[in-house]
């Protein structure tokens, strides 16, 4: 009873931890009979059921192609896509929905801004600057691009904290700098990066700038507008939504002078074999049928983030990194990599020598879902001299208890290789 | 914990910590490089081949326990034998990894009995097999440019 | 009584058109008041609930990033994602799995083609075949690569009944012709074409094909080894899986010596600033996280194509194609395009002069969806003189009944226009 | 059948078998090109303006019965009206499209009356506004270079 008053209580005043795990069906989940811990939230975050209610709705109520029908299920799928992105502009405060482009997800939007933007820009000679903590997703599509044309990637190097050392971007930038890509938080340290100030000091020496934020997000507030950036990407799936979709934002400006990405229906006004002329933004970029039921998704998710506060969200979420932080830095045998100062709620972690795939399959067996490996950022690892890390996760519907299982699995794992 | 138990076995927190064979060889006719994108394991094995026989082995890289142990249990049990015979271990020790095994002999394994746990443990099948697959792509291409001659 | 008796005789012999639409939830929907007669197949088809319930499934007890885990449903995820490869491996009969690469729909897979198979062999002065009735998905990607290596584009014209002139294709081939890109079957005109003899052709003069199965998959069973091209790619969503989620088909010996697509995680093996190894296939071409629920939603989506069988789905959409076309050949007023004899269950027609978007509104309020316009198909249009057709196309799930609907619906709209 | 008579309109059916001013000017100062890809509308509009008035004005081009008949009764309301006159019509018709107008005069708007069927179209709103908005662009371009001078 007592018990019951308190969480009703609480239910009024914040954010009722309890009451949202129920809005995630997944998390009832029993793993190896124990009840699910899911701590591999940077990898691809839990769908509320408003989400996978909205997908459901979609197939049986409207489903139909997009764009170029008359009839009455076209009609109404082509105004929730619509609607969806329209969510999503606000959602980051851009000018316009036309700035606001349907991708797979962030690493299609940094190979497209890549291959229309920068590519056509770079010569013998000029460089990219990207940070050591990249994810190999903005990574791989500029070695691709730059190898092509004989250009060179810089590296802003990072500190022992796992923090970015912004003093040297000043020093990287030339003027064969043509781009700058930098994520804004880390998947594997958990940094969260002075993006305000690198894309100032880009601005000053005039150079295009793209943040990649598949992990700020879910944490964080954006506005597009506020960072002044020139492309801001992320992914659906790690916040809340669906597979298969993501956002592109860019300028209007410069979207409208960069050539399409791929060619095929939807992005043209007109074709003949002798002439195409290609549609207006948004839809220049978005040949093909699109993941309609993704972007409809899509917009669900925002609305959901947005209603539950992102002032709650980081209330939790730092409860649980400090908590969390606390526990581990009084292990023994346990590393954590990653201790900026300013800090999402990701723990990366190394135990003793223990590889971190089998740190991964002793907490399964409890029922503890963390990612072993390089996180996709290599160049991280090779810094921090360790094949890989475990690495913890922690989501808004993440408890204080989810800690201490944790922490339990942990020990249970050093016991086993340490005696 | 029972079944992790089973799959860290005494001897196999042993061959992780103490790796047998774990050597670059100074003299050896054959390389093969072994790799998990996946978890990162990376081995690079060196064999001494000689007369259809594994004259010597060793292997030098990193990985998981289950990839590492796996593997110095793979070449202290190949070392001074035939390639048949290697290559039929294989197959046997494939089976017992995926389950699939009906028979399996503790004594006639010996202290590869140990690695009999990973079949409980299917994203781990990968690691205890990754040295095992390379081995057996390099002795089959050597089988069939011997059979085939 | 006798209709029951009927019915349930037709279940046990064949095909019970009854019984399957209870498969699909959205024939249900009532429009304007009216029952659903949902004809614009060949845009986007329907989906059966066990494809809707696939993805809810994954989403509330399978939900992960996929390859890159170690924990219980991440593999689960991984599983099923492979396991769907494999099922699509079966249902188009390729040699490995490894020739299947999920991309997000026929037109990323043309353009994947495009760049990195074709686009590194041509020189000034080469040329690409293409048909006159390609969908833009067919044009556009070419008209790209073209423009940028100063190729041409070469066109196997069609004949007034809408049939390839197969005859052509053979002065068209010359020594600068680099790559053939076909339409399987016609989305506009609903033409059959005779890929195995263009196949043959283009073999015979060493020349790599591509097939564009996007219309064909739904309406014939497809064994990419017996045809012997050498792309075949196709979209999930025509065929009762979900949105966003394709195939592109490709000899392994072709894919294993082409660069990737796009570059992100899990399409490499290693990356180091200076270095990067690309992953195996399929992964060189699966760069970032895919749309692990539209993938199994299409494996889900070929097992429930195979159950049915193309025999059947065959029968009843033959049924349907030849009593529309007996209906709207008596019609006065009204012209189809599209008349090959070799035809799949498409029906593009023109009303007297009543552009075919009014005819697509008039068809609406009597609930009837077909398209109307170009179909991204504007060569077609040049060669037939017309803006538009409106275009019933049926599916497997459509009944008799229903074309006697849309034939009534066509009967008001003269009326109204012409009295 | 009583929503679709409400669109098509005797009057609208009327001026897409006979659109007025469908021809192409000899004497013009503005060309305007109006296109909705995804229907395939596509129509040059032709306006001589001299003194802020659109003197004289033609269409041509192809299209849905409901954007032909709209540029129809477009250009035959705007001949000889001022730029000021055209571009608060746009504005009527605008609201009245996309059924945001709270009180409609039926004498006022005369033969234009016909086009407000539409709003109870949402796919058809674009086809009637096409060269409504075409127009306005360019009258608001000259109402703009006119003001800031
Ligand atoms: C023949 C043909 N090719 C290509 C496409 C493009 O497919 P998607 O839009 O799914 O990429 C379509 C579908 O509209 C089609 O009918
Ligand atoms: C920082 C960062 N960038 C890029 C990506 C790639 O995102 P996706 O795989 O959704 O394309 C990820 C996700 O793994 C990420 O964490």
């Amino acid at each position: 009873m007592h018990q019951f008053i308190q969480n009703s209580k609480s239910e009024n005043q914040i954010f009722d931890v309890k009451k949202i795990r129920q809005d995630f069906p997944i998390l009832n989940t029993k793993v190896h009979g124990k009840p699910l811990v899911y701590l591999d939230n940077a990898a691809t975050s839990q769908k509320p059921k408003v989400v996978i209610d909205a997908i459901q709705k979609y197939y049986e109520s409207q489903n139909s192609n997009v764009h170029r029908g008359v009839h009455f299920l076209s009609d109404s799928a082509t105004n929730s896509y619509e609607e969806a992105r329209d969510k999503i502009k606000n959602f980051i405060n851009a000018k316009s929905s036309k700035e606001v482009i349907y991708v797979r997800g962030t690493t299609e939007a940094i190979n497209l801004v890549a291959h229309t933007f920068v590519k056509p820009k770079l010569n013998e000679g000029d460089n990219v600057i990207v940070s050591l903590m990249e994810h190999h997703a903005n990574i791989v599509p500029w070695q691709i691009v730059c190898d092509e044309k004989k250009a060179k990637i810089k590296i802003i190097p990072i500190n022992e904290f796992g923090e970015l050392k912004v003093e040297e971007v000043n020093n990287l930038i030339d003027e064969k700098t043509k781009f700058i890509s930098l994520v804004h938080i880390s998947n594997s340290l958990g940094t969260i990066n002075p993006i305000k100030k690198v894309i100032e000091l880009a601005h000053k020496n005039n150079i295009p700038i793209l943040i990649d934020g598949a992990q700020s997000v879910c944490h964080s507030k954006i506005d597009v507008q506020d960072l002044g950036c020139d492309f801001f990407v992320f992914s659906g799936h790690k916040i809340c939504a669906p597979t298969g979709i993501g956002i592109l934002y860019g300028k209007e400006k410069l979207l409208e002078a960069m050539p399409p990405y791929q060619g095929g229906g939807d992005m043209i006004l007109q074709v003949t074999f002798e002439k195409t002329i290609y549609n207006d933004l948004p839809y220049k970029f978005e040949a093909g049928t699109p993941n309609i039921a993704g972007a409809i998704g899509l917009g669900v998710a925002v609305e959901y983030l947005q209603n539950l506060g992102y002032e709650n969200i980081n209330t939790q979420e730092s409860k649980l990194l400090n908590y969390a932080t606390e526990k581990f830095s009084k292990l023994e045998n346990v590393r954590i990599i990653g201790t900026s100062k300013n800090k999402a709620s990701i723990v990366s972690f190394v135990m003793a020598d223990i590889h971190a795939h089998d740190v991964g399959t002793i907490l399964d067996q409890e029922g503890v879902a963390v990612r072993a490996g390089h996180h996709c950022t290599q160049p991280v690892m090779d810094y921090f001299k360790i094949a890989g890390t475990a690495r913890a996760s922690f989501s808004f519907y993440n408890t204080l208890e989810e800690v201490d299982i944790l922490e339990d699995a942990v020990k249970k794992g050093i016991k086993i290789f340490l005696g | 914990m029972s079944n992790l138990n089973e799959l860290y076995q005494e001897v196999i927190l042993d061959h992780n910590k103490n790796p047998r064979y774990f050597k670059k060889l100074e003299n050896y006719n054959r390389k093969i490089e072994a790799r998990n994108p996946l978890c990162g394991d990376q081995y690079t094995i060196y064999l001494l081949i000689e007369d259809g026989k594994i004259k010597n082995i060793g292997f030098e890289g990193v990985g998981c326990a289950i990839s590492k142990a796996s593997s110095s249990l793979m070449t202290s049990s190949v070392v001074n034998q035939s390639i048949e015979f290697s290559k039929n271990l294989f197959n046997k020790m494939h089976l017992i990894f995926t389950g699939k095994s009906n028979s399996i002999n503790e004594d006639e394994l010996g202290s590869l009995f140990a690695l009999s746990g990973v079949s409980e443990f299917p994203a781990r099948v990968k690691c205890a097999s990754l040295s095992w697959h390379a081995l057996n792509g390099v002795l089959s291409e050597i089988h069939e440019t011997v059979t085939t001659e």
